[in-house]
Parts: C-alpha cells; structure tokens; sequence
C-alpha cells in the first residue's frame, strides 16, 4: 500500500520536476552566455587568430603568407639567440621573484601581525603601489637609477664617485624597477597565504621552550611557506610577462620574450614570428605554472 | 605553595581601565585551581601573565617560592592547552607532542618514547602519525594536553580547553582532564566561564569580575556560601529574597524579616552592614508542601504557579507569591505523577539555614 | 575619407604620415600651403607612430582604404608596394616627377623620395670630452657614453652599412667585418635604446655622443641652447628616404595625385627643408644658405648609396647579428 | 633592541616600495627638465605643461571613458556569470569557472598581439570599441572573483527568506541579493576601472594610429621625452588612486578586494 | 490536521544514502511541534522541503489537507526562522518586517501597520528604524520572529532559531517564542537538537535519527516512554540495564531478570520479542537507600561510589555494583550535609514503575 502510493506519487511528480528543471537550465544559460560571448571575443579568439598566425609565413619583403608551416617554431627554437631570450626571461622571472619574496617577506608578517592601529594605512602604503601606473612607477625608476639619476647624482655630488655607473639601461635596473612594482603582488599573496599562521601557535611553540630564533625556523616558517610560494609564483609569472620595464629601462641589452614580440609585431611587422614566440611564452608559462603547483601541492602534502 | 601569584596588575597599552587588579592566588601543589568569570573579566590576562606570554604591570609571580616574573615564556616549564588547542597544523601528531622535549635537547629516540608515553596515556597512541587537520574536536583537545603534560611542567595552563567541543563530549573531557591531572599530579590552573566545569573539577575556584577575584574557595563553599550577590548569582540558580530589619545576632548569623516568609534567623556572610540585605535561596532548595502538611517552625509562602518548564528530570516552576509580587522559582527532580500544571494553588517552605544572607546588590 | 565630397564642396584627402613634430611641421610648410592653392581640397592628416604601423594600417584597410595618401619609408613602403597597397603615379598627374631626383624616383613608377634625411652624430659639448667629427671617433668616445638606437631600427641598419664602408667593404658582400667592427663599441654604448630618443638622452647629458638623424637633430639643436650639436660626419653620408605613395584603391585618385605633385614642388620642398631640414628630392629646390649648411646635399660624393629595398629583406638578418655580436645578448 | 632592528628593516623596505613614486612626486616639482630632483626654485610649471598637452588630455578622455564603459560592461556580463556559479547546479560549472579567470594567466603581450591581429582586418584598432573589448577580456576576472566573493561570504538564507516570505525570483534578486552584494560589485567595479585604466601593454597594441589611452600616451612620450610634465602626470594619477584607494577602504575594505 | 507529511523521501544530488526517508507526520492547527535529533539527522531537510526550498524526491505535503508539493516556494505563505536569522542587513527592522507583506501587495500603510504590530507583539517597536547590525542577537530572534509571523503565515518553521544564542539568553528566548506562538495561536514546526529545549517547548516531539523519525509523541511520553534505546539515550541521561528472561506478562508488562536488581515486573515497549532486552532507568529516579532502611518489594542493589561530580544543584555519584560490573548512576539534588565520599558503601533501590523495558540497542 505505502509502496503503491510511493510510486505513484514519483510518476507524477515527475513532469513538474521536469518543467522546473529545463525553466533553470534556460534561466541559467541566460546568466552564463553574454559573459561567455564577451569573453571568447575579447580573450579567446584572439588567442586562435594568433595561433593560426604562427604557421603562416613571412615572406621575403615583409609580407604576409597564408600558409601551413612550422618554420617560425624552426626558427625560434633551432636559434641559440631566442634560447638566450627564454633563458633570459626566466632568469629575469626566477630572480624578480626571489627578490621580491624576500623583501615582500617581513612586510607580510609586520602586517599579519601588527595589532597597530595604522595597520589599515600601513596596507595601504604596501599596496597602493599596485594602483599606480606601472609606466608612472618605471618612469620613477629611470629618475633614481640614471647616469644623471638621483642615486648616481648623490654619489657623485658628496663625491664617492667620479663618474655615474649604470644601474639604468641593463637588466640590473630592470630588475630593481620590476622587484619593486611586482613587490605589491607578492605582500598580497603572502598576507592571505599566511592563514594558518596564528599567535597561538607561535606562543604554544614558546611555552614548549621554543626561542625566538626556533620559533620562527620550527613554526613561523613552515607556517608561511604556502604563502611564500604562491608570492613567488605570482611575480614569477608577472616578471616573465613584463613589457613596459623592460622596454623602457632595459637600454635594448634586456631581449625578453614579450619585448620580442613586441618588435616582431610593430617593428619587423613580422607577424607569424611574433605569434610563434607568443605561443611559445604562453607553452612555457602553462607548463611552468602546472609544474611548480605540483611541485608546491607536494610541499604542502 | 606551589604558585604564588602577588598583587598582580595589568593594564593594556592605550587603554584606561586595568584589565586585571591585584590579583592574589595561592595554589597548592597537585591542585586544579579554575579561573572563572564571566567573558573579559580578566581570566584570559592573568593566565597569560603567569605563563609569560604577557608582562604584568606590577606584582609578581612565584613557583616553588622561585620568583618567574621575569623569566621568558620558553624558561618557565609551563604547559600550556589554548582555546583553539594551537596544535602545529604541519606536524604530525607525534612531532607535536614530542616538540616541547626537543626544545629541552635529550636524544630524539628518547624523546620519542616519551611522546608516546604522554599520547598513550590520553589513549590516542594509535593516532601518533596523523595530522592534527584529520582529528576530531575533542582528539585535539586531548593532543594538546598531551603536548603540554609530555614536558612535565611544573604548571599546567588550562584556557577554556573545553569550550570548542558539543554538550557531551565536554562533560565526557572534564572527567578525562580531571582524571589524567590527578594521575600525573600536576599542579593546575583552568580558565572557564562555564560553572558547571569549575564546580565539576576544580578543588578550589577563584570567581573573577572586573579584573578583581570575587571569592577564593572550594566549590561547595562558593555554592553555598557565596561572599556577595555576584558570586551568588553566577554560579548556580538562585531567589533573592530582599530582607529587612537585618540584626546580627551571632558570628556570621543574622535575624531578618523576609517578606512573606516572616521572621527568620539565618546563616549570612559575616559583617553584614545596615539593617537591609538579600536572602540568597537555591531553588531546589525550596520544598513544595503536600496538602495540609505542617512543618513547625519552617517559613512557608503560598502563591500560584505561573510557569513550568520541564527537561525530563528537573521540572523548574515559578510561583507569584499571593500576597506581594515577588516571583520564587522552584526545581524539583520530575515524577510525571507529581507534576503541577500552571495556576495550581502551592505552599512553598524552605530550611532557613538552607539560605545564606549576603549583603545587598 | 576616399572622395568625400563636404558640404561646401570641397574634396578631403586623408594623408597618413608620422606624428609629432613631423606633423606639426608638415602641416604648416606643405598642407597650409596646398589648401591655399587648392581650395578644393581639404587635407586631413591621420599621424602614426612609425612606418610599420602605417603598412599594418593600409594592410587591414586593403579593401576598403580610408587614406589616399601615404608618406613612409622606403624600404617598409616598399613591402607594401610587393603586397599591393600601393598604386602606381600617372606622370601625366605628377608633372613634378620629372624634378625629383634619380636616387628618389621608384623605377616601377611608384611614390616617389619626398623627403632625404642622413645619419649624423649628435654631441653633447658641455659634457663632452673630445670633439668628434667622423664616425670612425666614435671608437674612441669613452666608456659608456654613446647611445646608439640598435637594429631593427633603421639607424643601426644605416651606421652598419656606413661602417662596412669604413672597413672598404661592400654591405651587399660580406657584413660580418662591419658587425665584429661594431662589436668593439660595447663598452663605449651607454644604450642601444635610448629611452627618450637620442637627442633628449644626449641633450640631458645622459649620454655625450650619439648617433641620429639630420633633420630632428638639427631641429633640437635649435631648441635646445646648444646641449645638443649636430656633427655631419666627414667619412660617408648615409640616405634614409621617405617617400610619398597613394594608395591601391583611393577613390581619390585625383586629388592624391595633386597631392603628392604639390609636395614636390620647388616652393613646398624648399618650405619643409626649411623647417625641418630634410634635403629636398627635387633639382630646383634652392634653400637659403643657412639651411643649405645644415642640410647634406644628395649630390654629395661623400654618400654611401644603401638600396633600401635590397635592405628590406637583410633587415632581420642583419638585425639578429647585431642582437648575437654587436649587442651580445 | 630587536624592535627597533625589526623596524628599520620595515621601514626601509616601505621606503623602497614608495621610492619611485616618492621620487616622481618630488621630481614633479622641478624648476628645470632635467630627469633629477631639481627643487631650486620649486614650481609648478610641468603641472602647467601637463595641461596644456593634449595629447595627455585626449589620452585621459579616452582612458575615462573605456574605463568607465568597461567596468560598467563588466559588471553587467560579469555578473550574472558569477551568480550561476555561485548559486546554480550545471555541469561545466568548475570549467566555466576556469575559464572566466584564465585571462589572468596569460600574458600581457600575447593578449595584445592577439588581438592586434583580430583587431586589424578588422579596423577595431584605435577604436572605443576595440580598446573595451580588449579591457574586458583583463577585468572580467577581478569582477567575477570579487562577486563570487561577496555570494559566497553572504550565505544564501537572506534569499531564502525572501522567497519564503513571497518574493519571486526577480524580486529576491533585485530586492535582496543585489543590495547585499553591492559591496563586492563597487570594489569589481572599482579593480575593473583601475585596471583598464592602468593597463599599458594591451592597449599599446591594439592602439593603433588611432585613439589611444593615457598610459600609452605616457609610454610613446617617454620614448621621446622626459621631463617632469610626466612626473606631474603620475602625481595627479596617484592622488586619483590614493582616493580609490580610500573609496574602496570605506566601502568593503582592501583586502577583501586584492584577496584572491 | 493541518499539516500532513507523507512518505517523504530525499536523496540529494551525487549521494547514496537518502537524507530523509518516508517521514511521516501530522501537525494539529496551533500545535508545536519539534524535530530533534543529533547533526546531520535530516531535521533542516525535513523543513526545507516543507518551506519548498528543497524539492522532494517522493512523497507529499500537505497544508490544510490541500496539497503543495509543486507549490514554488514564494507562494506557499510559511514563515521561517533562520538559525542566522537572515535579516536583510540593508533594510531597517520595520522594513524587514513588512517585506511580507509587501510582497502580497496590500496598501504601503496597512502594511506598515500590521508590521509594527507584529514589532509590538515581539515587544521591539521601538527599534523600528535600526538596522539589524545594530542589534542584539536576542533583539535580532525576536525580529526575525516577527518578520515570519507579521504574514500571518499558514505554518512557522524555525530551524535551530536559539543556536546562536548564549546559555541564558537562550532559556528566556525559549518561554517568549513559546508565549508569542501560543498567543498567535500559529501551527509551529520547530527543529532543534538540544533536548531540553523540545522538551521544554513542544506539544509533540518527532525524534529523528539518519532521516528517520523514531518516535513522534508528547514531550513526557518520549522521556518516559522511549520507543527504543535510541531515544531513551538521545532524550536525558539514562541507565541501562541488561534485563534477562524477558517474558511478557499483560499488554506492554513484562517479568524480566535485571542483573543485581533480581526480578522485576515492568512497564514496557508493547512487544518487545526474544528473551533479553534493556531496562531504562533514569539517574533521577534511582534512590539512595538511608542505612537500615528497609523498602518492602523494592529492587535493591549495594555497591561503592566510585565518582561523584558535583555541579551545585545536582549531585551525580557513579556506583559500582558490588557482584557484577555495572555502573549505576545516581543523581540527587545536592546538600552539603548529605554528600558521600567517593568510596562509599551504598544501597539503591527504585520503583520498578519508574523503569521502562524497550528492547536491545
Ligand atoms: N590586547 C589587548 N589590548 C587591550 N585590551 C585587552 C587586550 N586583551 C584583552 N583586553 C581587555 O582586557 C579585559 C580582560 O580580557 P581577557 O581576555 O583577560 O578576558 P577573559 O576573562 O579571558 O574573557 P573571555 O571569557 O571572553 O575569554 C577585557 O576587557 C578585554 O577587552
Ligand atoms: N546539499 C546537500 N548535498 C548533499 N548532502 C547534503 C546536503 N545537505 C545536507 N546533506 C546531508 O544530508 C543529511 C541531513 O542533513 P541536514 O542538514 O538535514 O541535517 P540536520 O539534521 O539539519 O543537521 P544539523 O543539526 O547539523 O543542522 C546529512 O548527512 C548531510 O550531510
Ligand atoms: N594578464 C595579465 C594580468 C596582469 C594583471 N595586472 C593588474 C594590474 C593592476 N594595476
Ligand atoms: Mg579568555
Ligand atoms: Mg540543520
């Protein structure tokens, strides 16, 4: 009888269900497809136009050849000059983001800490930063490391130096300016990485007769390295993809991939060489990306 | 005596009102002495002032007659059980609990050993290898407690270690906690808000309000002696019963008029000023009379039940006594023969040496 | 836009050219003059940051052009000629072709030179400690103190070839002796890319010599007080052309033609060379003598002939020697 | 001892994290072009010469209004993405998800080139339109993370009670969930605005002859100039970034917005 | 019957074991009624699918015998009460409360009006114009127990609505949701899993347990009359004793052997099968016996309190049985002049009345 009236009931409450169901699959579709269009427009098309560009060819007075071919990916990979470029762009990434995880290091712990009542300032001073041009901030940069700049000009006026030396116009400027703009990105990840350091825990270290020095190294730092990790990653990838510094700071001795491509593209209007260095940049980024998250997701176990 | 804790003081940078005011405390080797108090009152600060964590205003601290006041946290020997149990989410539990010993050097094979013994002996032996992430609220809870006993410390720091569990589970801790103390006889210092944990495990509480320490005593003292209406009423249910005409007619014993009970003489807290005060009743003290039952002597009150409220075993009536307006709450173990339905026409009497007379609010 | 008619009648032809200070001074000694001889016609200039750009630009407009007029460098106009973005002059249209001279004239009779400039070096003399005056001195400038903007740009291309000649070699040949020549200069470059521009970088003092081109370095020069000279180096003269085209498909083919035969004229020649101080590519232009000094004369025996269309396609090739050996990247 | 240790290393790097923009602004000051701090005779004469450029002044215009259009177009595609996934069942659903933050891991410059390459056939370079497509593809992650934000921190029982109390599915959501998201739909607005106002590389590309931005503005002048107009530029960019900053401080707090 | 459930049944999504399965309950007009059980039982997707925000995978709702199974959620006229209460936080508290209203139309006074009374009737009129952060957790119950109640709904569920409150707040919110209920004379649904608050609520109490209702009864019926050993354990403390040679002896009577207790003649669960089941017996009710006292036909035991804890009004002892190994244990409302040491030899006995067979857990 209950078994009877069960089925019944299921039978018939099934059309409504129905009807309800495609209404929300409609309703649904209806939120998710403007966005979509905008996106694959804006976003994913291009990246198919540029990949397709990669295996045209540039033919012999500039011009543009529709074809099918590998050549640009010959060219770029069988040249040692573009494996310097790739080489150079990690080095570039490798060391940005080293440098910037240990200067963004004791900010992010300061402010995960600081109990201050500026704190919400002092965040604001660390990533202000962010909000500012990047053209504005390099700009900044040229003024504080040229031959004339203000470094060089205040060693020479109290004359420690008799002639400027270069921290402009090579990778060491370039480096300096990209630690300090990315620095931002890397204080932000670290302070929401750092969610599982807590005062107790450092002070539960402490009554277990852990020092200062101890509780940083056994606590503090296993705590935070999550953290560190994903600050790492992020200047990593931002330094790797940079554009503006380099090509403004770098005096044209810092060949990076996107500086590459930019000259392919606007200079030598060499389109599919471009288009082959951007997809091989975005190759090596995903691989990059995917292979230090594994690596990271093991760390972490 | 174990812990002596002098005219302790503390305020907080930028603020105006001490959080904790000459604070005095004797424990007694091998004691659980409980902190409780109502939330900011203080309890949270003088525990952290005693495990070092925190620097006191003034006042000192002593264990074993050894001034600490000075000695940083990692040199005290306390251990120590947070709120949130503060395991190290990145070791396992073994290395939790084996920290405190490397942190002391000895060889890693012993300190192992004695990490086990300690695990073992909160019988989570078999759970050494996992992270605190994959335990439950109340393995915590006893991992922490192991961390902290396996340094043998000379004081064990308690700070609410029982507020983050469920109903059951926290009364099934405190026997545990109080089993496991008494095992290793380790002197003992909780911090609870919860009365019913304090009454349940400590040998002597010290009730807190405002930074200052109420009453310092045993716990049936505390209950049935309470020094002033705020410890009264904090602890356990009670009926005030306003008093007048208040004469002290012996050491700690008064006669008064209340209310509707009439005259009475009844035990109160010694030196008791001006001829008001309150009448401190716990409701299960209060006895509901059979029909026509005579009890010589006793005072009585009628009235009329206004409320019941049942839970299975106790059922809690509140009778508006019929000739003021003064409302007697009354706790009976239940008997569904006995119950009263709301309007019944009760007798209420009590012992007057049941009550205890404390000065006015 | 291609034949637009307004409502007062007039024709507007769209002229694509490079912006900044060559179009403010394009617009007053060449446009200014033109409407006023050509009230029919309205002129409107569309600026662009380089040559490549331009090609990109006319490429994408390839079948509906928006531009009838176009004035670019030579070996980048010359790509857009192989693709078919440019027409062919009638002669018959541009009388003035027959003035212009034979290095600026397209054999195919395509757009012709409308503007010659030449790669001079650029002193700082406040700062500088020698005075130079061939390239060759540039060897021994002091460390760190020359900017030179590097290939791909065409005054990297064009110092290549210059050396080469100093070396007695021929560009077309063997260019390896020029680039190992180049090499040499490393420790004396300050920048291969120059950010500002040269003439800001020398006139700042940032660096001591550099080299540029003639006419925006003469035009510096003037407004700079003097922190910046222009120095027309004593061992070869390189050419770089601009030349002016109309574009494949104009539906204005007209008016650009008109267009095109006003810059060649001797009046807007000698109005633009004055104000900019590119050589004119016409015979009969004649310039004051204080302009003639400051301009190099394309008769000079002095010139190292480069063929910027033979060098459209070493571009990248020579580009990456500088990156490898000159450079060292 | 250790404090004060501890906290000069913070100050100095503070010190260097404002460096560039403490040197800008002082520079912006200059009596002369040199590219140095030159405060002999402070003026305000690059303010001056920074007004009276208009290419800078065209660059603006351009950068408000894409700016301005982009995150309103943002919002509008973006959210109604970040509802499904925060609030519907699909398939697809963490894909989706994916997809909609993917354009943060690719770089700048292949974004620019592709699109150059899409945009040029099609004459978009140069154009309001071209340069707001491109924006939106970089903003639209930052507006759905920061919705998805605010629905998932403000649980789903408001919108239940709503529609227990008798609003249909419109009225819950224009009545209850919007008003309580806002928050998180202002600081997506905000990022999206600061972002396509900011964004250099993109737009450089997809520039063209034609209209461009004020950050690329500021690039081609740098390749050409430098003197303090420049700098005076920055300044007044700093001081719109520092209100933001402020703006979006007050209204749901900053970290919530840079949170990933 | 006003509301009436029918075999409902709910799997959610990418599960196996259903989280409901076939409930059956029937509310009468103006009752409440309590779903209790322990965490994750079923009880918030029992009230869900009642308020239509979850669809069921079988079965019915009924509301005054008209079904609303396929009813959308907003038309179904319930009022609910979030256990986060759900206030809309940008609407101020009379805003909040006419929004039901308004959204059955009605004039923008009217509503007003009848939202303020439903303020009034949660005595909170005068906070009309705050917004809900700006209030109490107490103040923010009590509006959103008027905002569910100003529509006068056809049904109020409340899911676990004192959850967030503290201990004391807690017990007072209880007797005015009561109070306010029993005035509106409005049929309540109300889950919870804290025992003492069905108890001290409810007209009838559903027990739940793994999408099960176990028992569905009157408060006092559950307490005393468990159906199994579920519900007796689930509902107060209780004793169970292991009862052998059980044999029915008279509809729900049983002779049963029950270990020290020896042979006993006991109420029970009707039909009961096989020869042993477990007799309940609450702590309460188990009676310490004075010395030498001698209680004809009662069942008696003697053995040693081996822990005694003490929380003030109540004392619990644990005896240990002196011939076998069972753990009785005793609550009695505490005095200090009757306490027993732990150690003591005891004698207990009980009214077999008060016990209740209910079979094997
Ligand atoms: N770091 C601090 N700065 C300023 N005041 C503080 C600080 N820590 C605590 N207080 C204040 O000191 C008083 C006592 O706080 P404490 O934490 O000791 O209370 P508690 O009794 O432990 O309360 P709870 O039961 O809520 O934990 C409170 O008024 C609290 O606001
Ligand atoms: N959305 C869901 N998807 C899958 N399973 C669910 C979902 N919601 C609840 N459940 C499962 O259904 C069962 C019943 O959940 P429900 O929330 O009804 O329990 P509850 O009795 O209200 O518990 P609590 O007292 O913890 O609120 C649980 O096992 C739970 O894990
Ligand atoms: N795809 C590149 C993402 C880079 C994000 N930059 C944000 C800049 C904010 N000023
Ligand atoms: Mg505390
Ligand atoms: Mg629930």
């Amino acid at each position: 009888m209950v078994t009877l009236q069960t089925t019944q009931l299921r039978t018939g409450g099934l059309p409504v269900k129905e009807k309800r169901s495609a209404k929300q699959r409609a309703g649904t579709l209806g939120l998710i497809l403007p966005g979509s269009i905008g996106l694959f427009v804006g976003f994913v098309l291009p990246l198919i136009v540029m990949i397709r560009m990669s295996f045209n060819q540039h033919g012999t007075g500039g011009q543009l050849v529709e074809t099918l071919t590998f050549e640009n990916y010959g060219r770029a990979l069988s040249d040692p000059f573009y494996w310097q470029v790739i080489g150079n762009t990690l080095w570039l990434g490798l060391l940005c983001g080293g440098l910037a995880v240990i200067l963004a290091y004791p900010i992010a712990l300061f402010l995960t800490r600081t109990t201050s009542k500026w704190k919400g300032v002092l965040i604001a001073l660390a990533i202000a930063p962010l909000l500012t041009s990047a053209v504005a901030r390099t700009y900044g940069w040229i003024a504080i490391l040229g031959d004339q700049g203000i470094i060089n000009g205040f060693l020479m006026d109290t004359g420690l130096l008799s002639g400027p030396i270069r921290l402009n116009n090579d990778m060491p400027g370039v480096i300096i300016a990209l630690v300090e703009i990315l620095m931002p990105y890397a204080i932000l990840a670290m302070i929401s990485g750092f969610g599982r350091l807590n005062n107790s825990l450092e002070e539960a270290a402490g009554t277990l007769g852990a020092s200062r020095f101890k509780v940083f190294m056994r606590v503090t730092l296993p705590l935070t390295l999550p953290g560190v990790f994903t600050g790492f990653l992020l200047v990593f990838v931002l330094s790797i993809s940079s554009f503006v510094t380099p090509r403004l700071m770098g005096g044209g001795r810092v060949f990076i991939l996107a500086t590459e491509v930019y000259n392919e593209a606007t200079q030598t209007l060499n389109w599919p060489l471009a288009s082959a260095l951007s997809v091989i940049l975005l190759i090596l980024f995903g691989l990059l990306v995917a292979g230090y998250q594994q690596l990271t997701k093991r760390f972490e176990d | 005596m174990h812990l002596s804790v002098q005219n302790l003081n503390k305020t907080y940078p930028r603020t105006e009102v001490p959080a904790v005011s000459d604070i005095n405390l004797d424990v007694q080797q091998g004691d659980l002495v409980a902190l409780l108090g109502p939330s900011g009152c203080g309890k949270t600060t003088t525990l952290r002032m005693i495990a070092g964590l925190l620097e006191p205003s003034a006042g000192s601290i002593r264990v074993k007659g050894k001034e600490v006041t000075s000695t940083p946290v990692h040199k005290r020997g306390m251990g120590m059980v947070f709120q949130s149990y503060a395991l190290f989410p990145h070791m396992s539990v073994l290395d939790n609990v084996s920290f405190g010993l490397e942190m002391r050097g000895g060889g890693r094979r012993g300190n192992r050993k004695a990490a086990k013994a300690a695990l073992d002996m909160v019988q989570l032996g078999h759970l050494a290898e996992r992270r605190p992430a994959a335990l439950s609220g109340g393995q915590q809870q006893r991992i922490a407690l192991a961390r902290a006993l396996a340094i043998e410390p000379t004081l064990l720091l308690l700070d609410e270690p029982l507020s983050n569990l469920d109903a059951k589970l926290r009364e099934a801790m405190r026997h545990e906690i109080r089993s496991i103390q008494q095992r290793s006889g380790t002197t003992t210092l909780l911090v609870t808000h919860d009365q019913d944990e304090a009454l349940d495990m400590a040998d002597k509480i010290a009730i807190m309000e405002n930074g200052i320490i109420q009453q310092y005593d045993a716990p049936q003292e505390i209950y049935e002696h309470p020094t002033n209406k705020f410890v009264a009423n904090f602890v356990g249910k009670a009926n005030f019963i306003p008093s007048t005409s208040v004469r002290q007619v012996g050491e700690g014993r008064y006669s008064i008029e209340a209310g509707a009970f009439g005259d009475l003489t009844v035990p109160g807290v010694v030196g008791i000023k001006g001829d008001r005060a309150e009448l401190v009743l716990r409701p299960h003290r209060v006895r509901l009379m059979a029909d026509g039952e005579v009890a010589a002597d006793r005072p009585r009150a009628r009235g009329q039940i206004i409320a019941s409220s049942y839970t299975g075993n106790v059922v809690s009536y509140e009778m508006q006594s019929s000739d003021n307006d003064r409302v007697i709450r009354i706790d009976q173990l239940s008997h569904p023969a006995d119950r009263l339905p709301v309007g019944a026409e009760i007798t209420v009497s009590f012992d007057p040496e049941d009550a205890y007379l404390v000065a006015e609010g | 836009s291609s034949g637009g008619g307004d409502a007062d009648g007039q024709t507007t032809i769209t002229v694509l050219g490079y912006t900044a200070i060559f179009e403010d001074n394009f617009t007053q000694a060449v446009i200014e003059g033109f409407e006023a001889q050509h009230p029919e016609y309205n002129v409107e200039y569309v600026p662009s940051q380089n040559s490549a750009e331009m090609l990109g630009k006319l490429r994408s407009e390839a079948s509906n052009p928006t531009v009838d007029v176009a004035i670019l460098d030579q070996s980048v106009a010359n790509t857009g000629i192989q693709e078919g973005v440019f027409a062919q002059l009638d002669e018959a249209a541009v009388p003035n072709l027959a003035n212009v001279v034979d290095m600026g004239l397209n054999a195919e009779g395509y757009g012709p030179a409308m503007t010659f400039d030449n790669l001079v070096l650029l002193v700082n003399p406040e700062e500088a400690p020698e005075e130079i005056s061939s390239i060759q001195d540039l060897w021994d400038a002091p460390d760190n103190s020359v900017a030179i903007p590097a290939a791909p740009d065409i005054q990297g291309i064009a110092l290549t070839a210059l050396t080469a000649n100093n070396l007695g070699a021929d560009y077309q040949e063997d260019i390896q002796p020029a680039i190992d020549e180049l090499a040499l200069l490393q420790p004396k470059v300050t920048s291969w890319d120059p950010q500002p521009d040269v003439y800001q970088t020398v006139t700042s003092g940032s660096a001591q010599y550099a080299v540029g081109w003639n006419a925006r370095g003469q035009v510096f020069s003037d407004q700079s007080d003097g922190r910046l000279q222009v120095v027309q180096p004593d061992d070869g003269i390189a050419f770089q052309v601009n030349t002016i085209n109309m574009v494949e498909g104009t539906e204005n083919a007209e008016g650009a033609q008109a267009f095109i035969d006003y810059t060649l004229s001797k009046e807007s020649q000698e109005s633009f060379s004055s104000a900019m101080f590119y050589a004119p590519t016409v015979k009969n232009a004649e310039l004051p003598e204080e302009v003639q000094a400051r301009v190099a004369d394309p008769q000079d025996p002095n010139i190292v002939e480069i063929d910027w269309i033979w060098m459209a396609d070493q571009r990248d090739a020579w580009t990456d020697l500088w990156r490898r050996t000159v450079i060292g990247g | 001892m250790r404090k004060a240790l501890s906290g000069t290393v913070i100050t100095v790097i503070y010190l260097f994290l404002l460096a560039p923009i403490i040197a800008v602004f002082l520079i912006s000051f200059n009596s002369s072009s040199a590219l140095k701090i030159d405060l002999g005779s402070p003026s305000l004469q690059w303010y001056q010469e920074m007004l009276s450029n208009s290419a800078f002044i065209e660059g603006a215009k351009v950068s408000f209004i894409t700016a301005a259009v982009v995150s309103v177009v943002v919002l509008v595609l973006g959210v109604p993405v970040a509802l499904a996934i925060a609030r519907r069942e699909f398939p697809g659903k963490n894909a989706l998800s994916a997809f909609f933050l993917s354009p943060l891991l690719v770089p700048s410059v292949v974004i620019g080139l592709g699109l150059l390459l899409v945009f040029q056939p099609l004459a978009l370079t140069g154009t309001y339109l071209g340069i707001i497509i491109a924006h939106f593809g970089i903003t639209v992650p930052y507006v759905i993370r920061t919705t998805l934000m605010s629905l998932k921190t403000n649980d789903v029982s408001c919108e239940e009670a709503a529609r227990v109390h008798g609003a249909g599915p419109f009225t819950t959501f224009f009545r209850i969930t919007l008003p309580i998201i806002s928050p998180g739909l202002i600081a997506g607005a905000v990022m999206a605005f600061i972002i396509s106002f900011d964004e250099a590389v993109i737009s450089l590309f997809v520039a063209g002859s034609g209209r461009t931005t004020l950050p690329v503005e500021m690039f081609r002048y740098l390749q050409y100039r430098s003197d303090p107009a420049i700098a005076a530029l920055s300044v007044i960019l700093i001081l719109i970034s520092v209100l933001l900053v402020v703006v979006i401080e007050r209204v749901v707090g900053l970290r919530k917005v840079m949170n990933s």
